[in-house]
C-alpha cells in the first residue's frame, strides 16, 4: 500500500470559528478504491473535515490534492465538477421541492429537441424514473410518490434520499457523513450494501459514523479523529473495536508502528 | 327627463381638511339641487392612479359630470380626454389642468396669485428689513406637485426674488433664502424641516409654508428656541384653524381660498350640463373661472389688499 | 371507511409513485370539510376561488353595472400595471427578499425612455431599450449587492427605493411629458396602451402583456431548471448552495429579470396614463407586495405560484371597483379593503390547515 | 404483569397527513417503572406517535390515558405539566439562545427577593450552575461554554443537550425519539446509563431508536411499530434481535401468544 | 502562535464554561481585521460604532454648528416619535413579524385622546388612558390574529393598516386640534413636549421617556423569561412550542405591548407638533423598519438587540440633519440617505463575517 499515492489528500488543514478550533492542522488521505471510515468523538471536528474536503468551506489555512494535484475548491459545485459527491450530516435539501427535483438539483436533465433546447423544458418523467431507481436500491419502498416534498418524508426517508443521490453521482469520491443516523435496521443494511457496491465499481469512500460495528465491517482504513486532528490511522483487521474507542477518546495512546499507512 | 343628474367628485387625498371642506360643499349642494354624488380620492398627495381609476369608474357608472382636482395636472389629459369623449363634463377644481383647456371647465384658486399676495405682504411687513431678510421655505415634497410650485414661485415673487424657472423651486440664487425643505403638508414635517432650516441658520426671520398645518409645525419648532416672535410665518389656504392662527398669532398672514364655493359652482354646472348641455365660461381675461383668493391679516400692509381676521374668520372655506 | 385502505402505508412492497390516489376522506365529511379538502391539494387554486367568489358577488349586488364587459375589461386595465409589477415582487419574493424599489425603477425606466426621446432626440426604439436597460442596471445593483456582498433585500431595495426614486426626480425635473406630445411625436411609446376589442371588452395590449409575462413565468418557474433553482434558493439557501446551486448566479439573475419587468412596467405606464410622469407609482411596492400575499405566495420564500400573484392583483381590482360602483365613500373602501385582505388570508389559512 | 394498570395507554389512535395515515387505529401502552422500546421501520410512524403521547400533535381519533385518567392533550406544555418530557427526533431547540436557555425554555428559574419578584430578573447563574451539572453527568464535557449558542454546537452536543434537558425535568414519563442517533460510542452509552438511572428512580422511560443492540440491552418490552400500528409488543428475553427485525420488517408474522402482555 | 494552544478542543477533562479565554487570533492579524474580531465578538456594538463615527465625521466637517448641544439634542429631538415607533417595532419583528400600522395606531391614538379630551369632554388623564387602551386593542386585535389564527404577520398589519388609518379619518373627521387650545385647556396632552435643559443642551420628556422605555425592554429582553420566550419565539416557533413555550400567549404580549407602545408615542406626538392632527405619523412604518434594521436586528426574527432599533434612529437622525446642514438639497438628502442605509448595513455584514 506504501506505493499508491492517494486520490484525495489534505494537509495541514486549520479552521477555526472565533475560539473554537475545529480543525487543527489536520492531516488526511483517502486511497484509491479504498472505504476510509473517518470516527472520533462529538465536536471531535469531523463534519468540519469533510465541509472542506467537499468545498462547503474555506479552510483557514492547509492545503488540499486531488489525484495529487493541488486544487482549491471555492464551492461545493466545484468538488461536484471533480466528481466528489458528499451527504452532509444536515442533509441540504430543499424541503419545498420534490424527491426528484432535490435528486436532480444543480443538474438537471432537460427534455432533448425544441421543447428542452429552446424552452429548456426539464425532462420530468426522465428524472423521476432515475430517482424512483436509484430509492429503489436503497430499499426506500415506503416512499409512495417520487413527487412528494422532501419536507413530508420521516427522518430516515430524506437521509435515504440524499444518500441515493450521492451514490447516484459520485464518480470519483463518495463522502458520507453519518449516512446511517436515522436509518432503520434494513435501510442501514442497504446503505452498508450499497457502499460495497460502490467500492466495487472502484470509487473510494469516505464513511462518517459512530457505529462501531458498521465501520469494522466495511472500512478498509480507520482515521482516528481527535481534538480538531487525525490522531492516526488504524488498519480494522488489526485492532478491536474497543481499541478503537479507546483511541477515540482518548483512554489510549497511539501506537505509531502498528498503525497503517 | 326624469333621469336624476349625477357628478363625481376626485380629489386629491380625502384627509387634507382642504379637500373635506370641498366635498361637504358638494354634498350640500347636491342635496339642495337633488343630484347624486360620487366621491374619490387619492390616497397620498401625487397618487395619480388612483384618480385616472376614478375616472373610470365615473364613466363605467354613467355620470353625467366630474369635478376634479388633478394629483398630475398634465398626465391625467388622456383620462379626462376619455370621459369627455364618453359625454362627461369635466370640471377642474382648484388646481388648472396642463393644458387649461383640457377640462370643459375650471373652478380655481390662482395659487401663484395666492403665494404673490403673501410674498408681497412679507416684503412690505418688512419694509427695509427686506433687502437683508433670511427666507425659509418648506415646501409639499420632493416630487414638487404644481401647486407646491406655484405657490412657491408666487411667495418669491411676491417678495422680489428672481425665481429662475417657474416650474420647479429650488433653483433660485438669491442670498437670502437660506434653504427649501419639504414639509408633507402636516405639523410633523413642518416642526422637522424647520428645525432643520434653523440648525443650518438659527437667525431665519421670514417663513413661508404650503399650508396652514406646516405652518402650525414651523412655530412648534420656533417656539422650542423662543423665537416665536421674532419671525414672520405666512401661508396659504385660510382654513378656519389657519384663521384661528392667525389670530393668536402663530401665522402672520395667509392666503384664503375658497374651496365650497368651487365644489358648488361645479355641481351647478354639472346640472346645467345634465339638463341643457350648457358649459360653464371662464372668468373674462383668464382661461379658467377665478373662484378668488384673499389675504387674510390683521397686520394689513400698506399696497397689499387684505381682509381682517374677522372677515376672514366668517368666510373661511365658505 | 374504505377510503382509509388507500392511504399509503397500506401499499407496501411495490413503489407505486404515479397512482393517482383517492383524496383521503377524514372522519367528518361535511361539505365544508370536503371542500377543504379539495383545496387543499392545489392551494394555487384558493386566490382563484376568492377571485371568482367576489366577482359573483359584486355581480349579484350591483348587476349590469358591474357585470358589464367594460367594467370587467376595465378592471384587467387598472391592475395591468401592479400585476406586471407583482410578476417582478413574486420572482423576489420566492427568493425570500422582498423588492420595496419596483415602483421606482419603473418610474425611472419610463421616464428615461421619455426624456431620452425628447430631450435628446434620440430615436425612440433606442430610447425604449435604454430605459427597459435602466431597469435591468437597477435591478442588477440590488442583485449584486444581496448575492455578492450578502445584505439582506429589505434594506438594499430601501436603499435602492429612496435612490432611484431622488434620481428620477433630480434627472426628470419634475417634468411630466405630455400625452399629446407623445402621441404625435413617439407613438411607439404607448404602444402598450393600444386597444383592441372583442364584442364590448377593450383589451389593451399592456393586458396582454401581463399575462403572457405571468403564464411565461410560471412556466419557466415550474419547468426550467432555473425555476427550480429559484425555488431552492428561496427555500434554504444554504442547502441549495450545497447541494450544487450557483445560488449568486441565481439571486442576480432574478433581480435583473425582476428589473427589467419593472422597465416593462414603466412602458406599461406610459401607455396606460398617456405621458411620461415622474410622480407615478409611488403606491406601486405596497400594493404590489399585497397582489403577491393575496395571491398566496409565501413572504418566507420557496413557496406559492405566480399565478397567484395576478390573482391576487385581480382580487384588489376587483374589490376597489366594485366597492367605488357601490358608492362606499373612499375611507370606506380603504378600511373594507384592509378587512378583505385579511379575510382573504384567513380563508387561505383555514384551507391550508386540513387536518394539521 | 397482567394486573399493573399502565401510566400511559393510548387506543385507537388515527392520524392522517394528506392522504398518509402515519397512525391508523394505534394502541400503545406503558407501564410503570418499566423501559419501552419502540421499534419500526422509518416512516413506520413512530414519531407521530410519540408526538400525540406528548401532545405536539393532536390525533384526528383516539384515546388517550394518564394513570387511568382519560387525558387530552392541547399542547406539548399540558403534557410536561403532566411530567412527560419528550425529546424530540428534531430536537426543538432555539438556535440563537445559550444551552441553558434552552433548557430552561419555557420554566426559568427567577432570582430570590425583588430582582426576581418584582423586575422578574432570570436567575443565569443558578440556571448555568444546573445545566453545566446535568451536562456533565452525560459526559458532554468537550461543552466549552454554557453560555454558547446552541448553533454553534455539532449534531451530536446538541442531541446531548436535549437528553439532558428530558432527563433533569421528567418526573413521569420520559420519551426519546432515537436519542443516540447522532451520539458518538462513548455519549451513546452516557445515555444508555442515564435511561437505566432513570428507571431506577421509577420513572418509566419509551425510548425509539433503530439500534438493535441498544435496544435490546435496556428494554423491559419491546413495542414493534409497522405500517401505522402497533404489530405486537414482545419480551426482548424471549426473542433474538434478527427476530425482531423479521417482524418489524414483515419478513415474519406475530406469534400471539408468546408476545408479551 | 500560543494564542491558538488556548482553543477550546485542548481543554477537554474539565468543563472550563466560564472562563474567559483570550479571543483567538487569525493568521492575518492587520488592525483591521483585530478591529473586525474585536466588534464581532460584540455585535451590538456595530450600530453604535457608525453611530458615533457618522457623529465624528459630521462633527470635523461642520465644527460647531453640528458639534453644538443644540444640534445633538435637536436630532434626539427629531428621532424621539421614529425611535418610540421603532421600540415597538423591534419587538414584532424580533418574533419574525413585522408591524406596518404603528403609524397609524400611534396617530389613531393621539386622536382620541384629543377628541375625547375636546369633544365629548372627557377629563384629560381618563382620555389619555382611552387612547392607550386604543392603542393596546389595535395591537391586541393583530395580535390575536397572528397568534390565534396563525395569519402572516405582514398581512394582518398591512389589512390594519388601511383599517385603522381609515378608522382615524373618518372618526376625526379630519379635523386637527390646535395647538393653542391644547395648551390652555389640556397641558397634559402636551407632556411629553414639556422642555428642560441642562447646560446648553435642551431635553424634553419624550427623549426621556424613549430612553427609558429602550433601556427597560433591553433589561425586559435579556433578564426576564418573556424576553427569553419573545426571541425564541422569533427563532423557531415550532421548537419553542415544543420546548414548552406558550407561544401564542407570547406572541400576543408582544402585539399588545407593541400597540401600547405606538400609543404612548401618540402621546408623545402631541407633545412634539403641539397639535393633534390625524395627518401626522404616514411614514413612520418605513422609518421605523429602517431604523430597526439599520440597527442590526434580523427581519428573520430572533436575533439582535433592541439597543440597536435606537441606534438605528440616531444614525438616519444624525444623517438626515448632518447632510442638510451641509447644504445638501432636499432631493439629494433622500439620495444620500439611500446609499447610507446601504453602506451601514454593508460594514454591519463585514463585521459579522469575520472568519466565516
Ligand atoms: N458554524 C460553526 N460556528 C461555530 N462553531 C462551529 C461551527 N461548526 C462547527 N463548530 C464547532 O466546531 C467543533 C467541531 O464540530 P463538527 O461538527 O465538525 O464536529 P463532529 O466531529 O462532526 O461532531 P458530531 O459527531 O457530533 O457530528 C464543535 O465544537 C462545534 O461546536
Ligand atoms: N407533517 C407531515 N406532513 C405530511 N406527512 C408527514 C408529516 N409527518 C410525518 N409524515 C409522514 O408520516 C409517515 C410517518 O412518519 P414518522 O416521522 O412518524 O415516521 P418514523 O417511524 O418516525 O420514521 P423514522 O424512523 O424515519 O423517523 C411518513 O410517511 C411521513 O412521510
Ligand atoms: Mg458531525
Ligand atoms: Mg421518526
Amino acid at each position: 500500500m506504501k506505493n499508491v499515492s492517494p486520490i484525495l489528500e489534505a494537509k495541514n488543514l486549520v479552521k477555526s470559528f472565533g475560539r473554537v478550533m475545529a480543525l487543527d492542522h489536520c492531516d488526511f488521505d483517502l486511497l484509491p478504491g479504498e472505504i476510509l471510515a473517518v470516527i472520533g468523538d462529538n465536536g471531535a471536528g469531523k463534519s468540519t473535515l469533510i465541509k472542506t474536503l467537499s468545498g462547503a468551506i474555506t479552510p483557514d489555512s492547509g492545503e488540499l490534492f486531488l489525484a495529487g494535484q493541488k486544487i482549491q475548491f471555492g464551492s461545493p459545485i466545484d468538488a461536484r465538477k471533480q466528481g466528489i459527491e458528499t451527504v452532509y450530516q444536515q442533509l441540504a435539501m430543499s424541503p419545498a421541492l420534490s424527491i426528484a427535483d432535490n435528486m436532480f438539483m444543480g443538474r438537471e436533465l432537460r427534455r432533448p429537441g425544441f421543447m428542452g433546447q429552446v424552452l429548456r423544458q426539464l425532462d420530468r418523467p426522465a428524472m423521476e424514473k432515475f430517482a424512483r431507481e436509484k430509492l429503489n436500491e436503497l430499499g426506500l419502498m415506503t416512499i409512495q410518490n417520487i413527487r412528494q416534498p422532501v419536507e413530508t418524508l420521516s427522518g430516515g426517508q430524506r437521509q435515504g434520499v440524499a444518500v441515493a443521490r450521492a451514490a447516484a453521482f459520485g464518480s470519483r469520491v463518495i463522502i458520507l457523513d453519518e449516512p446511517t443516523a436515522a436509518l432503520g435496521v434494513k435501510e442501514s443494511r442497504r446503505v452498508l450494501e450499497l457502499i460495497v457496491e460502490v467500492k466495487a465499481r472502484g470509487i473510494p469512500i469516505v464513511l462518517i459514523s459512530h457505529n462501531m460495528p458498521h465501520v469494522f465491517e466495511v472500512a478498509d482504513r480507520v482515521h482516528i479523529h481527535r481534538l480538531g486532528k487525525r490522531l492516526c490511522v488504524i488498519d480494522p483487521k488489526d485492532y478491536t473495536m474497543s481499541d478503537a474507542v479507546a483511541l477515540m477518546t482518548g483512554a489510549k495512546e497511539p501506537d505509531t508502528e502498528r498503525s497503517a499507512a | 327627463n326624469d333621469h336624476t343628474a349625477s357628478a363625481c367628485l376626485i380629489t386629491k387625498t380625502d384627509t387634507n381638511p382642504f379637500f373635506v371642506k370641498m366635498r361637504e360643499g358638494a354634498e350640500a349642494k347636491a342635496q339642495e339641487l337633488g343630484m347624486q354624488l360620487r366621491s374619490y380620492a387619492g390616497r397620498i398627495d401625487g397618487d395619480h392612479e388612483t384618480q385616472v381609476q376614478a375616472i373610470e369608474t365615473c364613466i363605467a357608472d354613467g355620470a353625467d359630470g366630474i369635478l376634479l382636482t388633478a394629483s398630475d395636472t398634465s398626465s391625467i389629459v388622456s383620462a379626462v380626454e376619455q370621459a369627455r369623449d364618453a359625454g362627461l363634463l369635466v370640471i377642474a377644481l382648484d388646481t388648472p389642468l396642463d393644458p387649461a383647456n383640457a377640462a370643459d371647465a375650471t373652478f380655481a384658486t390662482d395659487n401663484f396669485r395666492a403665494g404673490e399676495l403673501i410674498g408681497a405682504w412679507a416684503a412690505a411687513r418688512l419694509g427695509n428689513d427686506a433687502r437683508n431678510a433670511r427666507i425659509g421655505l418648506l415646501n409639499i415634497n420632493v416630487s414638487q406637485p404644481s401647486v407646491g410650485v406655484l405657490r412657491n414661485q408666487g411667495f418669491l415673487t411676491g417678495f422680489g426674488i428672481d425665481v429662475g424657472n417657474p416650474n420647479r423651486w429650488g433653483d433660485e440664487t438669491d442670498s437670502r433664502i437660506v434653504g427649501h425643505d419639504v414639509s408633507d403638508g402636516n405639523e410633523e414635517g413642518g416642526r422637522r424641516a424647520m428645525e432643520n432650516l434653523l440648525a443650518q441658520d438659527p437667525m431665519i426671520n421670514v417663513v413661508y409654508t404650503i399650508n396652514e398645518p406646516a405652518a402650525a409645525g414651523a412655530y412648534q419648532a420656533l417656539r422650542a428656541i423662543n423665537r416665536e416672535n421674532d419671525v414672520l410665518i405666512v401661508s396659504v389656504d385660510g382654513s378656519c384653524s389657519g384663521v384661528a392662527d392667525i389670530q393668536d398669532g402663530v401665522i402672520g398672514a395667509t392666503a384664503q381660498q375658497y374651496p365650497l364655493s368651487m365644489a358648488s359652482l361645479g355641481m351647478e354646472a354639472i346640472k346645467r350640463w345634465a339638463e341643457d348641455g350648457v358649459k360653464p365660461d371662464p372668468t373674462p381675461g383668464k382661461d379658467f373661472f377665478d373662484t378668488g383668493v384673499s389675504l387674510v391679516t390683521d397686520d394689513a400692509a400698506s399696497g397689499v389688499e387684505s381682509i381682517s381676521v374677522r372677515e376672514g374668520l366668517n368666510r373661511c372655506w365658505g | 371507511m374504505t377510503d382509509r385502505n388507500n392511504s399509503f402505508e397500506k401499499i407496501a412492497p411495490e413503489p407505486t409513485a404515479d397512482i393517482a390516489l383517492p383524496a383521503f376522506a377524514p372522519a367528518s365529511t361535511g361539505f365544508l370539510s370536503r371542500l377543504q379538502h379539495l383545496l387543499h391539494s392545489n392551494p394555487s387554486m384558493v386566490p382563484l376561488i376568492v377571485l371568482l367568489m367576489s366577482v359573483g358577488v359584486f355581480g349579484l349586488v350591483l348587476g349590469e353595472r358591474f357585470f358589464s364587459p367594460f367594467a370587467l375589461t376595465l378592471i384587467l386595465q387598472q391592475v395591468q400595471i401592479v400585476g406586471i409589477i407583482a410578476a417582478a415582487q413574486s420572482l423576489i419574493i420566492l427568493t425570500k427578499g422582498i423588492d420595496l424599489s419596483v415602483g421606482a425603477i419603473m418610474v425611472l425606466s419610463s421616464v428615461v425612455m421619455g426624456q431620452f426621446t425628447f430631450r435628446y432626440g434620440i430615436p425612440v426604439p433606442i430610447s425604449i431599450i435604454c430605459g427597459l436597460i435602466c431597469g435591468m442596471a437597477c435591478g442588477a445593483v440590488s442583485g449584486l449587492l444581496v448575492s455578492r456582498m450578502k445584505l439582506p433585500p429589505f434594506i438594499v431595495t430601501l436603499g435602492m427605493w429612496q435612490i432611484v426614486l431622488a434620481t428620477n426626480f433630480l434627472y426628470s425635473g419634475n417634468e411630466t411629458i405630455r400625452a399629446q406630445i407623445i402621441e404625435t411625436e413617439a407613438p411607439l411609446l404607448q404602444f402598450f396602451g393600444t386597444k383592441f376589442s372583442i364584442g364590448g371588452a377593450v383589451f389593451t395590449f399592456g393586458v396582454i402583456f401581463m399575462v403572457l409575462l405571468i403564464v411565461g413565468l410560471a412556466y419557466a418557474l415550474k419547468h426550467t431548471a432555473w425555476g427550480r433553482h429559484v425555488y431552492a434558493v428561496g427555500d434554504d439557501i444554504d442547502a441549495a448552495e450545497l447541494s450544487g446551486v450557483k445560488t449568486g448566479r441565481v439571486l442576480l439573475s432574478v433581480y435583473m429579470l425582476s428589473g427589467l419587468i419593472c422597465a416593462f412596467a414603466g412602458w406599461a405606464l406610459i401607455g396606460r396614463i398617456g405621458s411620461v410622469s415622474p410622480t407615478a407609482g409611488q403606491l406601486s411596492n405596497i400594493e404590489s407586495i399585497t397582489a403577491v400575499v393575496i395571491g398566496g405566495i409565501s413572504l418566507f420564500g420557496g413557496r406559492g405560484s405566480i399565478m397567484g400573484a395576478l390573482y391576487g392583483a385581480l382580487i384588489v381590482g376587483v374589490f376597489t371597483l366594485g366597492l367605488r360602483l357601490l358608492g362606499a365613500d373612499a375611507q370606506w373602501t380603504y378600511l373594507l379593503i384592509g378587512v378583505l385582505i385579511i379575510c382573504a388570508v384567513a380563508v387561505d389559512q383555514w384551507i391550508r390547515r386540513v387536518s394539521v
